[in-house]
């Protein structure tokens, strides 16, 4: 194909997006929704996921010591976990002291009266630890508790490996079914654009019909059909971004106001533009992928005839 | 130039559209193709441009199986094939002058060719005032000229017309006839399918005669009505 | 029955279709309209189907004025009209038979009358055999009969054909023509667009000849070509 | 419009359905997605509700007595609640004893020795009480406080005001979302459908040009397509039903799993079988109308060329 027939058929395609507007109307509108879609399911499950680690992270390995623990055993357990902060295990670290620990105590109950006959000499005092990764949990508790001054099992250390599993066991479903919904939603637009570019062709099968009477090479039939899917995919990546941009700008202020109204703030949206760059590249590839091979596949059908 | 061997076309609900032809024409032949209504003119003329394709026998154009063709091999055909059909075919979206040069981006001629070309063609059928216009501006014979116009602007090897005055006046079929002589004359390969008795008649050209999917007489400067 | 008043339709491009045409068609009459391509036969037979509509002037059918008619009442008016048009017009999905068929049934005809009409109407244009294909298995010639036989089928007050024969042989065209001449014997009104200068000339009917949009000259027994 | 020709016609519209498997499919899967985002929504929100009401009833008012209380105004108290009982404003009540108190709080410290020193004498004998109505605690409360015996504000009476108000807060926001989801669906349903129509339509000009040529009424080229359009509507709220129905059950009886196993078990999806006639319901009326609105809105543009 020479260059001049190329930039011909292709100026073609364009114009064509032009006067079929009810059809190009139609495709971009069917594009954009399925990006959105995609779009949606995204940004659902990075704002979840990001919540999420945030939970995670502050996730604490609580070491409770004797009541009557001496000097050196109290300096060996904090020398060790002063060796794993070194190795960056450990992310950081608090020491509560008997003191503390009454306070905080006697804080936590309305009536004073009720802590009447216990002194700070009954608690215990305690390190609270955040790992670096929690799930290394085991690798990190594993010596520690075979160190002496220790409160014996099952209060001495106290790590919510439960809470951690669960949180773990939730981000493995949301991974699944994220992935499952994309998928799902890929399929629903492809479906969708192919019905839409497929009813355009078929409305202009006679065009087909003519250009190859005229003797056009099928690649001449095809390339104005796939700048115009290109065309269409990323007039719909522009529309759909737009859209998720304002949209998302939207409920990220509306929603984390009301998060916060509600005394939900630990929750946050996170902000678009980290993930901005992320969701147009994503919707101009799927896009123009879309708008492309649909138009591609949709010829050929009649090409055949 | 075009040869038919034993060309059998029967269509897929049991109509014979033709029947056994054995045909040559040659390189630079002018030759009218008569017969009543149904009697298979246009099948014949349709198994040369590949539209269809022969139960048995064989169809050569140039020397070339058509029916042997590649895929991609039949557009090639198509480019040294002029082509009008009794179902004019135009793009509705485009101008009669862009319905023309179509034809010729396609064979990938030059912008200054096309610019060159376009109008001769749609003067030489009489229309290059309504170049302008859209087929569905254009009243039946001036479509049909449009689609004359497009069939000869590459000077193709071979021109095949369907009733191409099908249309049109007398007068104007005349000069359309005339006009096809003429592209005779300079080397064009003429195969016309019509009802016109009294051009045929008169033009003194071979004719082809069919009746029921069978070619029933092949005269050098025959006449409609065959004499057996 | 028909009647224009000072009808004139230019086209939104500035195209004079039809420029102050005063015309009357009695009931019962038989007329040929003739002229070139392009001269107007086309937009006066669709400025009586309302096909288009006029810029000045009136066209009445059957008293009524076309132009000033309701959108609801255009069906109406079709329904008392049988049209044969260029392009043919046919359902694709539907055969012979079924496209006939289905003109009664819009008029909501018996279905003991529909059984009984169209294989009577189409034995007449000589497809009693061809019933059952599809459009595109019938040839030209064959599809523009199918399109006659369905103006015919309602027994209409008018019968308007554009260039009904402008596909088939001599011999078929006579037989189209006769018909129509009996049809019109029967009673009813018709309007012919053609250019079957052989047989306007035998047939010894009433000839409107037009010529760029002005009716030239409109002659009882007239001939093809109109002397001044 | 005689009957033989309403028959005639409305067969014509079905058998059209079975021509045209193209553009049928491509119409029927789009009103299915249609269908199913609006259902989606509808669910969510469903079950979202559900555990929210779940949650709210659980509520409790928690009323303290003096640690000196004397019977009668206990014996008053308790006949306040019994009266408001009768009343239908309290869906039932408990009261727990100093010993019963004294019980709880010792399991709830895992060492028994923080609680040396305390006796059941300390504790504060109360009154739970679930109200038939949350939103009405403050007029449950106001004659409340004011009889003797209760222990002076702020622990006295102890009503989750604030996490009624949450919960309410929060099925407000989601009342509101839902309304906007569901009408957003429905737009893009609408505009997907009614492009896919106008498609087919478009497709299809040639015949309705052919059937005005004949002289057929305007209600006569309606008629198949409504037709048309309704069969397609059912078609579609079937075939999205059944999806419905499967994928839900199958979400359910995951999901409850799931949720279980990481320890929410106070989270579970409600049963298809209640909500599943309201859907169906919403999918034929909606499907119907869609399909049939749909088909006569674009027929009529071409009606009017
Ligand atoms: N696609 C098809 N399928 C079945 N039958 C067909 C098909 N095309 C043509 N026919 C039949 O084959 C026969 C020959 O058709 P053809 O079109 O060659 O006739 P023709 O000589 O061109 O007639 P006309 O002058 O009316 O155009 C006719 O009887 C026609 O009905
Ligand atoms: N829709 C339209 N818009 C603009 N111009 C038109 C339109 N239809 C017809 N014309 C022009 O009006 C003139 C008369 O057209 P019409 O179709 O009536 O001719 P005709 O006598 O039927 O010709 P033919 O014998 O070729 O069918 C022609 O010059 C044609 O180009
Ligand atoms: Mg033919
Ligand atoms: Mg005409």
């Amino acid at each position: 194909m020479k260059i001049r027939t190329m930039r011909l058929l292709s100026r073609e395609g364009v114009s064509n997006v032009v006067k079929n507007k009810l059809m190009s109307l139609a495709s971009i509108g069917t594009v954009v929704i399925a990006l959105l879609l995609l779009g949606l399911v995204l940004l659902v499950a990075i704002n979840v996921k990001s919540n999420m680690d945030q939970m995670r992270k502050e996730l604490e390995v609580l070491v409770f010591l004797n009541i009557d623990i001496n000097d050196l055993d109290r300096e060996a357990i904090k020398a060790y976990i002063r060796e794993r902060e070194a190795a960056g295990e450990v992310a950081s670290w608090k020491y509560e002291s008997k003191e503390d620990a009454y306070r905080n105590l006697q804080a936590s109950f309305s009536d004073p009266a009720l802590l009447k006959g216990m002194t700070s000499d009954q608690m215990a005092e305690s390190f609270s630890i955040r790992l670096a990764n929690p799930e290394d949990g085991a690798h990190f508790i594993e010596p520690l508790s075979q160190m002496p001054g220790i409160q014996p099992e099952p209060d001495g250390i106290n790590y919510p490996q439960q809470t951690l599993e669960r949180i773990t066991g939730f981000a493995d479903i949301l991974n699944t079914v994220t992935l499952a919904l994309m998928g799902i939603m890929l399929v629903i637009s492809v479906f969708i654009i192919s019905n839409t570019i497929r009813l355009t062709v078929f409305a202009r099968r006679k065009e087909i019909e003519i250009m190859r009477h005229v003797g056009a090479l099928d690649s001449f039939i095809r390339m104005p059909f796939f700048v115009e899917g290109i065309v269409i995919g990323i007039l719909s990546a522009a529309a759909a971004f737009l859209l998720t941009w304002r949209g998302y700008g939207w409920t990220h202020d509306t929603l984390n106001l009301m998060l916060a109204d509600l005394g939900f703030g630990m929750f946050i949206l996170v902000p678009f533009e980290p993930v901005g760059m992320r969701i147009v590249l994503l919707y101009f590839i799927i896009g123009m992928a879309i708008g492309g091979i649909g138009s591609l596949i949709s010829v050929r059908k009649h090409l055949n005839v | 130039m075009i040869r038919f061997i034993d060309v059998t076309k029967v269509y897929a609900n049991g109509v014979v559209g033709l029947a056994g032809a054995n045909l040559h024409v040659g390189k630079g032949e002018f030759a009218f193709i008569v017969g009543e209504s149904g009697s298979g003119k246009s099948t014949l003329l349709k198994l040369i441009t590949r539209e269809e394709t022969p139960n048995t026998g064989e169809v050569q154009v140039n020397g070339y199986n058509v029916h042997a063709m590649g895929r991609w091999e039949v557009p090639l055909l198509r480019r040294s094939l002029g082509m009008v059909f009794q179902d004019f075919r135009l793009l509705p979206n485009r101008t009669a002058y862009e319905n023309v040069a179509f034809a010729m981006q396609m064979v990938e001629s030059l912008p200054r060719e096309i610019r060159r070309q376009v109008p001769l063609a749609l003067g030489l059928v009489g229309l290059g005032k309504k170049a302008r216009s859209y087929p569905s501006q254009l009243s039946g014979g001036e479509q049909q000229r449009v689609v004359l116009a497009r069939a000869l602007v590459n000077n193709p090897a071979v021109l095949i017309a369907d009733e191409p005055t099908g249309n049109l006046d007398p007068k104007t079929s005349w000069e359309i006839m005339n006009l096809l002589d003429e592209v005779n004359q300079r080397g064009t390969t003429v195969l016309v399918a019509t009802h016109e008795k009294n051009i045929v008649d008169a033009m003194k050209k071979r004719v082809i005669s069919l009746e029921r999917g069978t070619i029933i007489s092949d005269a050098e400067k025959g006449r409609y009505e065959h004499e057996d």
